[in-house]
């Protein structure tokens, strides 16, 4: 039971590519179609050249952090993604809120340094006491529209199908 | 049942399905084959329950709800009986149950025509195809109601062979090509609203009533005014003024095209069709609603806020749109009821011509105001600029009367009936509601099961027509 | 390399600078020295060039442009000389020139008391901080003229020691205070917006022309206008309807409270003080403005429109209100002066109290809308829901004369002077500007310099306390 448990959870994980959680190739984070928006988005933005996912999404100020919060978010998506229980619109949690404005701050960190918004903390904004760097900086660099409505043409890499050829032949027909 | 390998790849064959619907087939459910996530969705619509702050799917008397209404439309179908819509599911049966249509006992009968018909079933598009739209709206609503069954569906917004928007019936590409414009040239965004705009638009009857949106000087309350008043129109003379009236109704697209949704590129379809994921498909949810039933698709894909906060965004436009328009709808009642006076005490034509078409004015921009359900949310502003002209033209209007009043030698107060409930008001002007009801009833108790049972023959007849092998051409004539 | 934990740390020092600034240093270049693009930026306010289509630093005569206004104040400074501002840096210097503080030729004389001086210049803080807002409150501009030098500015804002953000001025304090709250527990966020709140906001003269902002009863126009009538307050009564009136001044953070860029957590700095980047750092822009002048700082940090796009958004509003603000104008003139003939034919108080009090409250919702200037794109909406109301109050207070009017044997139209222009209207209500003007310029040669003299030597004296080492405690007394 047990056995099978893990090995279910282990199937999950490869066919899910949560594995590439790891990785800091923004596309394995398009390995979920549903993350295309996001990676059309960032394409194209001025972001694409300095910052990956990982630059932001992840918090840079400590390996084991990096590698905890790497992990525990990785297992939620794949979680939700294999349970087929993806919200919509996908919209950032604290914890990613939190670790997002961190990085903000820490590459624009001498541009701020002699403003209050560069030392405003996802903390303090939940308590009214500033706004977050992306309450101004709208666009960035996801644009304003978080849904695939705002990009329905985005050319983004097609993940690569687990699923042998024959199979998909037979189950498209 | 899905696994995660089929939905990575599921978002790749989406639409280049062939299928076999004939573009005339008015029916939900051929289409719905196909396309069982909309169909579903669309299905969804039979459900009723929503109802927020001033809408929803609900069925409200809104003449109960506000009386003065029964007084600003006295004379006319609107006094009788005027619901708030329960959605596209249950278009063409709120046609045959509205007082407004009376009761058409055979064929010819009256009040209405067939244009009634237009905006409620994609059968018109059928038989407009058919006759040609000049001969279907110049027959009456009870020539045709055995022919008109199936609600707004697919049809009304969709080419068979890909799916495509398409606008449908002929009034809006008419429209266009008077101001010179060609529907077809209209990118697929715009679409995303003018397949709305097919029927969520004022409109009037002309000659042989011929339907006609008269957007000809602009899409403004001013310019509509200015419009119908070239052309000497009225729909109605009111019963107490004896105004020459004009009936806005649903100025929906005219609205939203002055607000800041529009003007940042937003579509009617965006809110009330958003995207819907099931399986990692992305599609149009085809419950079309209140965006207020459905916040997180409709609202949060572009606002962060929460929900509590984005419907209170929507309930405070909207209270500050009926405050300032009840203000007005109060001066223009007692505006005809000191009217109704004045004649009454023998004032002439001259005399009342100013304050009359003052009234009509005033009313007008009043109804393009009310008229329009999401107006108060799609373009707050332009209402309230609206209501604020109607408000200076409204009293204006009085201010004349009673000076007319005075020329007669009447002065001080009016004496005024009282028409503070939807009874007392339509007693006031004359409306036998328990007559109305009962011939209703008999009209859809005796006539609409023969058009329901003329439809099922039809139909049924399509349907062999399309599976016979031999059949050539169309199923559908 | 850089460590999130190291970073914080760092931006707690950012200007915990040591200064030798007292807090009370009144002069901009004292502060200036140690933030020299701050200052920069301030001293651009010098320039007066920009202009929009309504609004902009250029001084622009508001009578000229608009005289119904000289009626509407009738017996009220803001009939003789009204113009558009030009911004913190001639604050002092438009106080000494408008034709509303008269010619005082002498300390004592009026025509205004020192508490106009309030929110003109840190000056003040010195002032009260030495005597007290009462006595200050109760001298006349006159008597502390000399005093009074430097225009808005770093001390109106900003703490000495560590330049974060105060509330220099005691009323907008003790407001919240008899409100149960406590300035001092305001976020930084929210100081943003309150140290505006310190003078943009409306305001009323109480007993010794005590400072006090009206909002006990909330912000709202008919908020405001209960906590007046409660207390039976008028500014002054109107000559010509003897109607007890209202001024509103400027009430611009209340209004901005109920739009929606308040409600999104916006402040009045994110649009009016935007940031400004210099060799890759950010700093706040000091030059206060119209973000007109600056859309790509001011709108496109937010808004990815082009700046066309949002120009026109902001005139869109602003034409808006102004069209149904200026049909509001019009029939308060005419009622105004109706009843100045009503009066004229005898007419009682009786007969008249109820019509003056509905032309206070009309006004005051008028008023409300003109005086916020920014107000037509702060809260549009709310604005037009105010001028919405305030049609209604006014032609109710119009038709209340007319039945007057009637009742005194008099009917068909009041015959009307000619005010169509600035010098009409003040002809007709017996201004002569000729003798203002002359007066004013008497008083700016004879009496402004001498005023002026005496800073000097004032200021001087700081300096050289500031730099004598044997000096004790502050150098400012
Ligand atoms: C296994 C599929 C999958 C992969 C691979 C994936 N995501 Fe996600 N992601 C999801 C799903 C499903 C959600 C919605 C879950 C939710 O809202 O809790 C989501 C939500 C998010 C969110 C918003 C919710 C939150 O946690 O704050 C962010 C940010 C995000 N993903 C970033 C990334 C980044 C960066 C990568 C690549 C390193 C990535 N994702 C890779 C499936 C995936
Ligand atoms: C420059 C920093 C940055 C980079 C690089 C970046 N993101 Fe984001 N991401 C953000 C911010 C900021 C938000 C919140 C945006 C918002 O809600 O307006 C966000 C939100 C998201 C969300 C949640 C949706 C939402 O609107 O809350 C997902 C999912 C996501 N990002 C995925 C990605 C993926 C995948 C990549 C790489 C292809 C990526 N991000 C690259 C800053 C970044
Ligand atoms: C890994 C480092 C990194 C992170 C994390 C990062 N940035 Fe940047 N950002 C850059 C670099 C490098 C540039 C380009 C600077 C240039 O071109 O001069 C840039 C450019 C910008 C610009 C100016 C260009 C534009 O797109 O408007 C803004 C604004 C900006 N970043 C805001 C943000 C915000 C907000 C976040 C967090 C959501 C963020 N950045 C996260 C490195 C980063
Ligand atoms: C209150 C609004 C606001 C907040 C909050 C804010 N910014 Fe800015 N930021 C601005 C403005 C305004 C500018 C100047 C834009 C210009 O110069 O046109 C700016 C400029 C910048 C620039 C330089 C852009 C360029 O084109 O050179 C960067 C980088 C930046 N901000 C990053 C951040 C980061 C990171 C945060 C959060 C720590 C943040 N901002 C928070 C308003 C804000
Ligand atoms: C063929 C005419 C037609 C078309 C096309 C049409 N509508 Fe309608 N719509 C109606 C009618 C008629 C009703 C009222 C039906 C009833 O309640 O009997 C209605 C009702 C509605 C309602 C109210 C629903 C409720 O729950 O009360 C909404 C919202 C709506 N339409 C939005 C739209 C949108 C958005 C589009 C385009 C995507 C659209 N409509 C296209 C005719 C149309
Ligand atoms: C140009 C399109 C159009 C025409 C023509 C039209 N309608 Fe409608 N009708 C609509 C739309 C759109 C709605 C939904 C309005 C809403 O509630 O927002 C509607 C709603 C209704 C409703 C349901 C709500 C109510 O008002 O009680 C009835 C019944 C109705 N129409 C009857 C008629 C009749 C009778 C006629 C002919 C006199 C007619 N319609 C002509 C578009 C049209
Ligand atoms: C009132 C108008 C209207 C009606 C009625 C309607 N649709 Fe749609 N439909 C739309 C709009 C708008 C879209 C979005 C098109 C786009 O932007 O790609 C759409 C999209 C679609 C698509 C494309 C895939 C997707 O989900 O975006 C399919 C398939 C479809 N509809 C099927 C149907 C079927 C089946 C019916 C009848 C049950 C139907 N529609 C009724 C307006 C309508
Ligand atoms: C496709 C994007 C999109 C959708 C969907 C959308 N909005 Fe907006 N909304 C905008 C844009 C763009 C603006 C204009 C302001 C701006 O430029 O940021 C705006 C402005 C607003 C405003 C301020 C305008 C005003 O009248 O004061 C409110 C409130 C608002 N939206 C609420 C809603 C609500 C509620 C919904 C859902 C029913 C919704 N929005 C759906 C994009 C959208
Ligand atoms: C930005 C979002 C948004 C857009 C775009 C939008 N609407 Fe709406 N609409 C709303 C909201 C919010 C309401 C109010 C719903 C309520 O109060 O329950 C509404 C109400 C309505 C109603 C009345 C619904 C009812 O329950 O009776 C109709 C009909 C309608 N809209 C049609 C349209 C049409 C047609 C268009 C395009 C021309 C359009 N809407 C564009 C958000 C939107
Ligand atoms: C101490 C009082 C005071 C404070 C504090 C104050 N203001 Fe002012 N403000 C004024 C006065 C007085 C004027 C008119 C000065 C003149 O033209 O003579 C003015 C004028 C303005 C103008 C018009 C500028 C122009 O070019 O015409 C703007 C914009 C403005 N203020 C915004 C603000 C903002 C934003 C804040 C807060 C960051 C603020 N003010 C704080 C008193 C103040
Ligand atoms: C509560 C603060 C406050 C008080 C008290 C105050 N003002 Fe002002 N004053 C302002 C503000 C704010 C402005 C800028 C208004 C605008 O143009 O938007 C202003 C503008 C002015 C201007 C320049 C524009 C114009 O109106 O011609 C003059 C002159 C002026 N005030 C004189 C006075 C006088 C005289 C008094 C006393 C009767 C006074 N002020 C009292 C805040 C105040
Ligand atoms: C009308 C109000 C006002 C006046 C007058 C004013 N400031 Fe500021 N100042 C502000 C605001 C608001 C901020 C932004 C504070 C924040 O959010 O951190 C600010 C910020 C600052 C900062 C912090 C760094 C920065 O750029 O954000 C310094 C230093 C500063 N001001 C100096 C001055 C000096 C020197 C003067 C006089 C020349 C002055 N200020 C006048 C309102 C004012
Ligand atoms: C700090 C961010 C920020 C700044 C700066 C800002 N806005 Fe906005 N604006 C918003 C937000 C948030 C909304 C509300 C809509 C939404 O939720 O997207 C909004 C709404 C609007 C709207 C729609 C509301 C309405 O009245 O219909 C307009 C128009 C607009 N802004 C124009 C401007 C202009 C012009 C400027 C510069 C003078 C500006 N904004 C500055 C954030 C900002
Ligand atoms: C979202 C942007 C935004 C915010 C926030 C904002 N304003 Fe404004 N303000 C404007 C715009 C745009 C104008 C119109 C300028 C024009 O027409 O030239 C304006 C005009 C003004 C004016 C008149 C300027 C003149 O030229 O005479 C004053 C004074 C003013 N605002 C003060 C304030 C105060 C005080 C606050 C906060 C309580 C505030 N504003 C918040 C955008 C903003
Ligand atoms: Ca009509
Ligand atoms: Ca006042």
């Amino acid at each position: 039971m047990a056995g099978a448990f893990t090995g279910l959870a282990a199937y999950a994980l490869v066919v899910s590519n949560a594995v590439s959680y790891l990785s800091d190739n923004p596309a394995t984070c398009v390995n979920c179609h549903v993350m295309g928006p996001q990676y059309a988005t960032w394409f194209h933005s001025s972001h694409r050249e300095h910052a990956t996912c990982n630059d932001c999404h992840v918090p840079q100020d400590n390996i084991i952090k990096h590698y905890v919060f790497k992990a525990q978010d990785g297992l939620r998506h794949a979680t939700i993604f294999t349970l087929n229980t993806t919200p919509d619109p996908i919209i950032m949690h604290e914890a990613g809120q939190r670790a997002v404005q961190a990085n903000c701050q820490r590459c624009h960190d001498h541009t701020n340094q002699h403003v209050t918004s560069g030392k405003i903390s996802y903390d303090q904004v939940q308590k009214g006491e500033g706004r977050l760097c992306w309450d101004c900086h709208r666009d960035v660099p996801h644009g304003t529209v978080r849904s695939t409505a705002s990009v329905p043409h985005a050319r983004i890499p097609i993940p690569q199908s687990p699923m042998p050829e024959w199979l998909r032949t037979i189950t498209n027909r | 049942t899905y696994s995660i390998v089929e939905r990575r790849t599921a978002g790749e064959f989406a639409y280049a399905i062939t299928t076999d619907i004939d573009r005339l087939d008015p029916r939900a459910e051929a289409w719905g084959r196909y396309f069982p996530r909309q169909f579903n969705t669309y299905a969804q619509m039979a459900d009723t329950t929503f109802r927020s702050k001033y809408l929803g799917s609900q069925r409200r008397d809104l003449l109960d709800v506000n009386p003065r209404m029964v007084i600003l439309f006295a004379g006319y179908g609107f006094s009788r009986d005027y619901n708030l819509s329960r959605g596209h599911y249950y278009s063409v049966q709120d046609v045959r149950e509205t007082l407004r249509t009376g009761a058409p006992m055979k064929a010819g009968d009256g009040p209405q025509p067939a244009t009634c018909w237009t905006c409620k079933s994609p059968d018109v598009v059928r038989l407009i195809d058919d006759m040609g739209a000049g001969e279907f709206y110049s027959l009456m609503l009870s020539d045709t109601g055995h022919e008109i069954a199936n609600p707004i569906n697919c049809a009304s917004c969709h080419e068979a062979e890909d799916m495509s928007l398409k606008i449908a019936l002929p009034a809006l590409a008419e429209t266009f090509a008077r101001m010179g414009q060609d529907v077809s040239g209209f990118s697929h965004q715009q679409m995303r609203s003018l397949t709305c705009a097919q029927c969520h638009v004022e409109y009037y009857f002309g000659e042989n009533n011929y339907l006609i949106f008269p957007w000809d000087e602009g899409m403004t309350a001013e310019d509509m005014a200015r419009y119908f008043d070239k052309r000497g129109f009225a729909d109605w003379i009111h019963p107490l003024s004896k105004a020459p009236m004009i009936k806005a109704q649903h100025p929906d697209y005219e609205v939203f095209t002055t607000g800041i949704h529009y003007q940042r590129g937003v579509s009617c379809a965006d809110c009330h069709m958003p995207y819907k994921t099931e399986g990692g498909m992305k599609f149009t949810d085809h419950k079309i609603q209140s965006p207020l039933n459905n916040i997180a698709a409709a609202c949060q894909t572009c606002h962060r806020q929460s929900e509590a906060e984005l419907i209170r965004n929507v309930y405070d436009r909207q209270d500050m749109i009926y405050e300032i328009r009840t203000k007005l709808e109060d001066v223009l009642v007692k505006t005809h009821l000191e009217a109704e006076f004045a004649w009454k005490l023998g004032a002439t034509e001259e005399q009342m011509s100013e304050a009359l078409h003052l009234i009509r004015h005033a009313q007008w921009r009043w109804d393009y105001a009310a008229a329009t359900h999401g107006g108060s949310f799609h373009a707050p502003l332009e209402l309230a600029r609206t209501i604020g002209n109607g408000l200076d033209l409204a009293h204006e209007a009085r201010r004349k009367i009673t000076a007319v009043l005075v020329e007669l030698g009447h002065t001080g107060d009016v004496p005024l009936p009282d028409v503070s409930t939807k009874e007392k008001a339509q007693k006031y002007i004359g409306i036998d509601l328990e007559q109305l009801e009962a011939n209703k009833e008999r009209f859809l108790v005796e006539i609409v099961p023969e058009w329901l049972r003329l439809t099922a023959e039809r139909q049924q007849r399509w349907d062999e027509q399309r599976r016979d092998p031999d059949h050539e051409g169309s199923y559908i004539q």
